[in-house]
């Protein structure tokens, strides 16, 4: 955590965060599946301030070719941020922060998608943050989610995901922005509802063996309602005509 | 056939259907010769960025965003602001965009847009400098692609003015050699004109405004004209594999006034619709 | 056009221009052909105070293989300059205005080269600005042309190149690098003579449709002064044993 | 099977064998399932530099660095020193370690070493500012593998770690705007607390702690958990191609901190014995 | 046979036929083994430039392009200005030369040539200096081979030496800390020596000067030596897939110095010919 | 040479220098030979204040596959230093020197290594300057050829290497950092001691027909005596179970 010096009263007396929330209750979400002309599935999401687009391609042929496997399928993942997403703008050159995440997501993807049946092929999953806000590596993992299964591939579960974390010693849901500069601690989860299994997993800040365990829960239970989010981004797909957002 | 990447390809059948169409004086998808694809613009869509925009043009979608920021001045420049554009076709915007560093075409769309505007004079540079030759105010403009349906020219120039025309620029002032940002005190910028390129292509005998993908890739060479506000010319970009003669340039200049004018009222008319 | 303020007359009350001038009248321009051993085929040119080394190999074997085409020959072009070619010296990377110059001059030279003639293979053409002025593209691809004819690489055409341009309210020939600086505008124009087509323009600066339409046909006027001279360089090089400028 | 250059390769035999002794209780080379292997700490072995550790950890071995000297700080932190750690498996250490820049897992390496000593806290970064916003003094941790035989994270961390303890911090004054060294005056570094990180591999249902490279290759999830002086956890990260459920991942918690606390004795314990 | 992409290739008849000339004591251009190419050499080549030169050894042609501009010093070497030496084989000087940045053979190049002008202590740096430890004159030397046919060590050592004894030095003087150009008040860069490079290669037991292409590509073992006006060495390079005697060394290093006064003559009458 | 002005003295009245060796005395030398567990071949030395690890893979298949040679093995080098190896942190991005070096170590090893029995494969040498003090390039050299040898590579003979170089107007061995700095000349020597062939040298600084003469001699006898040091170094791994440095 930066754990910045600042006067933001994180949590007030009544249990409001600095944002109006509660400490269970995650910011506003809303996916849009579908969303893209050319991808073969793709989907936008807003998640707090955070604005992400995902585009999926494949199953395709892998260039360059030696990098094929010929047992099963392989996943890629570039998650990457615009210039214009930040504060300060940022190089479009991918920063070691962007491959870091875009491989931590890439691995959080892989269980829930059934690579084995399409071997010697990639798919692609490129994230477009246009806007940045805390929590955005949940966000974008979401929206791949929603993407990969608009784009039809085969897959195992959902992958939901949200932060929870610590500000003024209590374990709150879904870190914002402000949160994560002065608050205690920020964990994001990824986790696979049906199956039961978390598949991302990182932390920033410090806590006791009984708030690192209260962490997963509470971000479990949040990426339970992201969940519903995520099957109504697709069914409202299903059922529309695809308007794009 | 040519193995160039990241270059989408054709076919040969849609391309002789394109061809024959021309020929009995028709457009695949309907439009006239002179008739650019429906443009829909909107602005604010990154609220966080000092300004934005999203243009579709077709099936083609770009966004837009500016940010604005104190920088040191280009040397033999300490009298000007500093605008800068960018592009990048991301790669969920098309099967045969590839991420990494941006490949000629991606520079040549880039450098097109970027003098379209800065020829106009679209922005007065000369009102962004807070201490001659040491600190002026930098407007960066970068382009994404995100669907890419044909003629990138104009659709990033398009959502790039939009952008720059809702952009507010924060006071800054100078405190110990240091700019620092006033809150709460923007301005609009500093606005002279609207220029509005028009992307025209040659196909056999024929000139085309705003050509699709599927047309695109059978162009024998293109043209984009970037005209101002009073209708003359600015700026201007040949390209493609074959050249136009001096009659088809000539035509193509009067297009590019008449077409963009009418595009220029699309621009004028955006207002901030929020998503 | 870089509309820097500037005391500089561009253009006297008796039609002189800054260097001396008539409004039509070109820069000296000098262009020898066959100055390299190695390449297949080069050219210099000398062109105001440009100095340019063209050089050309091919047809040949296209590396990386699968960039070639099996229905017809590639064209590259590399547009260079050397560090020490302008005032403060110059990073050997290429920037994005080369890269770009690269890519118009090389549309501009594919109508004239039969590349059909020789399916996978790529022709190089390699340009070399020593020194620069105003109108450097314009120049490189006049050496680029008499260089691949050097090469003896089967041509449609000559591409001729000059700038039109607008000084002082008034339409001229071949921009030189004040004039660029401080006019009104600069319309660099690649011709094919004897198949009247313009294969290279570009347009920086603000005209009239009128002084469109004027500058064009002057840009046109001047190309045809340059292929005259073009047509030399080769002919003197027939006609004599290639000694080098 | 994949191709993947520069990542090792199992073969299914020895990668049976992995998981029937698991499910006998038992691994490869005997260890119990939480005991990480041998670790064997040396520092001062690079004496011209501010601090150095050479780690052994089975068969794995890592080299740290620090060097220490005056930086800017980063903007928004004019009040903290600089930490940055950073990570390079030499090609020496492995017949599939390549030259160049680094690959995506030795950035994300790099990236959870550095996490786990900053996010601890370990580093007063206050203690480490010269002049506010303008001059403070940076701390280079940089780890080079050179020998490679699983578990890079703890192995590196554990070097970083003493490496940092280790760290004699020169004294610094401002002369003309300008940090200049004062001779001999050297101060330890500003430590808090002693971060140690507990890699742990997840095969089928079985986990183990510090796999080494045969078990690293067969792994279906890792996590590596840092946790500090206190036995609280500081930082956290999961890979590979699966995942960890609830109970495992409280499991591996309660393991982090037991096994840790054990290897914070070692590393506290380890005094300059030259080479 | 190798495919090395950009190394040229000799076939192996015109090599037996080089080594059957030299044991019959001759060259297969029928040089003296202790003879260089024809060398001319032309000075003011690009007139913009502070100094420049052109080179031709045999068919080997070199342009070197001399820029002179205000610079910060190194540091700890605050008293001293600063040359940089560089050097490019064009695309156009070979078919096996390839754009792109340098390879190892290129920065060989480069810093041999540069270690000779260097360590001959040609340019008197300590005369460089605008304002001690802050602002200094740096030269850079850049390189750019246009014709290769072999040893382009001598020919960019040459060209560069010619290129510096004719580099006209403008005046700065510090305005506001920043130092600016006074117009007309050129003088010439502070000459102490003339270094001239000889490269010699061995083929079986002949030591041949300056090699041409056909003969560079036989060569089992290269030795460039540097000398300065005074008949002494002040740089050295081996090369080549071999080694040399101590016998063959001494004897390299006499004629390094005979061979070097001859070119030296050449090189100090070359005059200003215009083009 | 650096040249810099200085006050120390080089050479004491007794022909003693600043570090307290006679003129013809090396620094501390120790050369461990298998060193690494996963090289096929290693080596560790400390010369002066040198501390260098060398790796040597191979033979084995080139990647990528092209670069191969149907007649012989290719050696290939890299020297890298280290970020933490000199005063001032170091980018660990190779710079021209290191590239450089790279060239020339290859250049020296490779008269001694007999890559024509092995067609078509690599041999690597890694070479590691974890401190780094003057010669490093030299005892890079040193342990290299150590590191070959301990990899079983055939070998025609060792490459053993040392400087030789100037101060206070007298010819020494074994130039330290301080006498590289301040010193009148430093020339590198690697040397085959059987085949007596001098494989690498290079110099910087001025001396004359004499005194260059003098320094070959000089830097080929102080090879000699590594040789020995690089001969126990195989010897003590052979006759030992290889424990590591």
């Amino acid at each position: 955590m930066g754990g910045r010096d600042t006067d933001l009263v994180l949590l007030d007396e009544n249990g409001i965060r600095c944002d109006g929330r509660k400490i269970d209750e995650p910011r506003r979400i809303m996916i849009k599946a579908g969303v893209l002309k050319n991808a073969d599935g793709s989907a936008y999401i807003e998640f707090g301030d955070n604005k992400i687009l995902a585009g999926v391609f494949g199953p395709r042929d892998v260039h360059p070719k030696h990098i094929a496997d010929t047992d099963t399928g392989i996943l890629r993942c570039r998650y990457h941020m615009s210039p214009f997403s930040v504060t300060e703008r940022k190089s479009p050159a991918p920063s070691r922060r962007e491959i870091e995440i875009s491989k931590v997501l890439k691995e959080a993807l892989q269980p829930a998608v059934m690579l084995e049946q399409f071997p010697r092929t990639v798919v692609d999953v490129f994230l477009e943050v246009l806007q940045a806000d805390g929590g955005s590596r949940c966000a974008a993992l979401d929206a791949a989610s929603v993407a990969l299964a608009d784009a039809g591939i085969p897959m195992r579960d959902m992958v939901s995901s949200i932060a929870a974390g610590k500000v003024a010693d209590t374990i709150i849901l879904d870190v914002n922005n402000e949160e994560d500069q002065a608050g205690q601690a920020d964990m994001p989860v990824g986790y696979m509802p049906n199956l039961e299994k978390i598949t991302l997993v990182q932390l920033d800040g410090i806590l006791t063996q009984d708030e690192y365990k209260k962490c997963l829960e509470t971000a479990i239970g949040g990426c339970k309602l992201v969940y519903e989010i995520q099957k109504k981004a697709l069914t409202d797909k299903f059922f529309s005509n695809g308007e794009s957002a | 056939m040519p193995n160039l990447g990241n270059t989408p390809l054709i076919d040969e059948l849609k391309s002789n259907q394109i061809r024959d169409f021309l020929e009995q004086g028709k457009r695949i998808d309907g439009r006239a010769f002179d008739e650019p694809r429906s443009i829909s613009i909107e602005i604010g869509v990154i609220p966080k960025a000092e300004g934005s925009a999203r243009v579709r043009l077709g099936n083609t979608e770009v966004i837009t965003g500016i940010k604005v920021q104190p920088d040191r001045p280009f040397p033999d420049l300490g009298d000007k602001g500093i605008f800068i554009c960018t592009a990048e076709i991301l790669p969920l915007a098309h099967p045969t965009a590839e991420p990494g560093p941006p490949q000629e075409d991606v520079i040549e769309l880039a450098r097109v847009v970027d003098r379209g505007i800065r020829e106009s004079g679209m922005i007065d540079l000369s009102k962004l400098v807070l201490v001659k030759d040491k600190s002026v105010i930098g407007i960066f403009a970068d382009n994404s692609v995100i669907d890419h349906d044909g003629n990138l020219f104009d659709a990033c120039a398009y959502s790039s003015t939009a952008a720059i025309l809702s952009t507010k620029i924060p006071k800054w002032e100078m405190q110990d050699d240091v700019p620092v940002k006033i809150e709460d005190q923007e301005s609009d910028a500093p606005i002279t004109t609207i220029p509005v390129s028009v992307t025209m292509g040659r196909i056999g005998k024929h000139i085309i405004v705003d050509p699709n993908m599927d047309e695109w890739l059978c162009l024998d060479a293109r043209i984009t004209i970037t005209t101002n506000s009073d209708g003359n010319i600015c700026a201007l970009q040949k390209g493609g594999k074959d050249g136009f003669t001096l009659d088809q340039l000539t035509k193509c200049g009067e297009t590019s006034t008449s077409v963009g004018a009418k595009i220029r009222e699309i621009i004028k008319q955006t207002k901030e619709t929020g998503q």
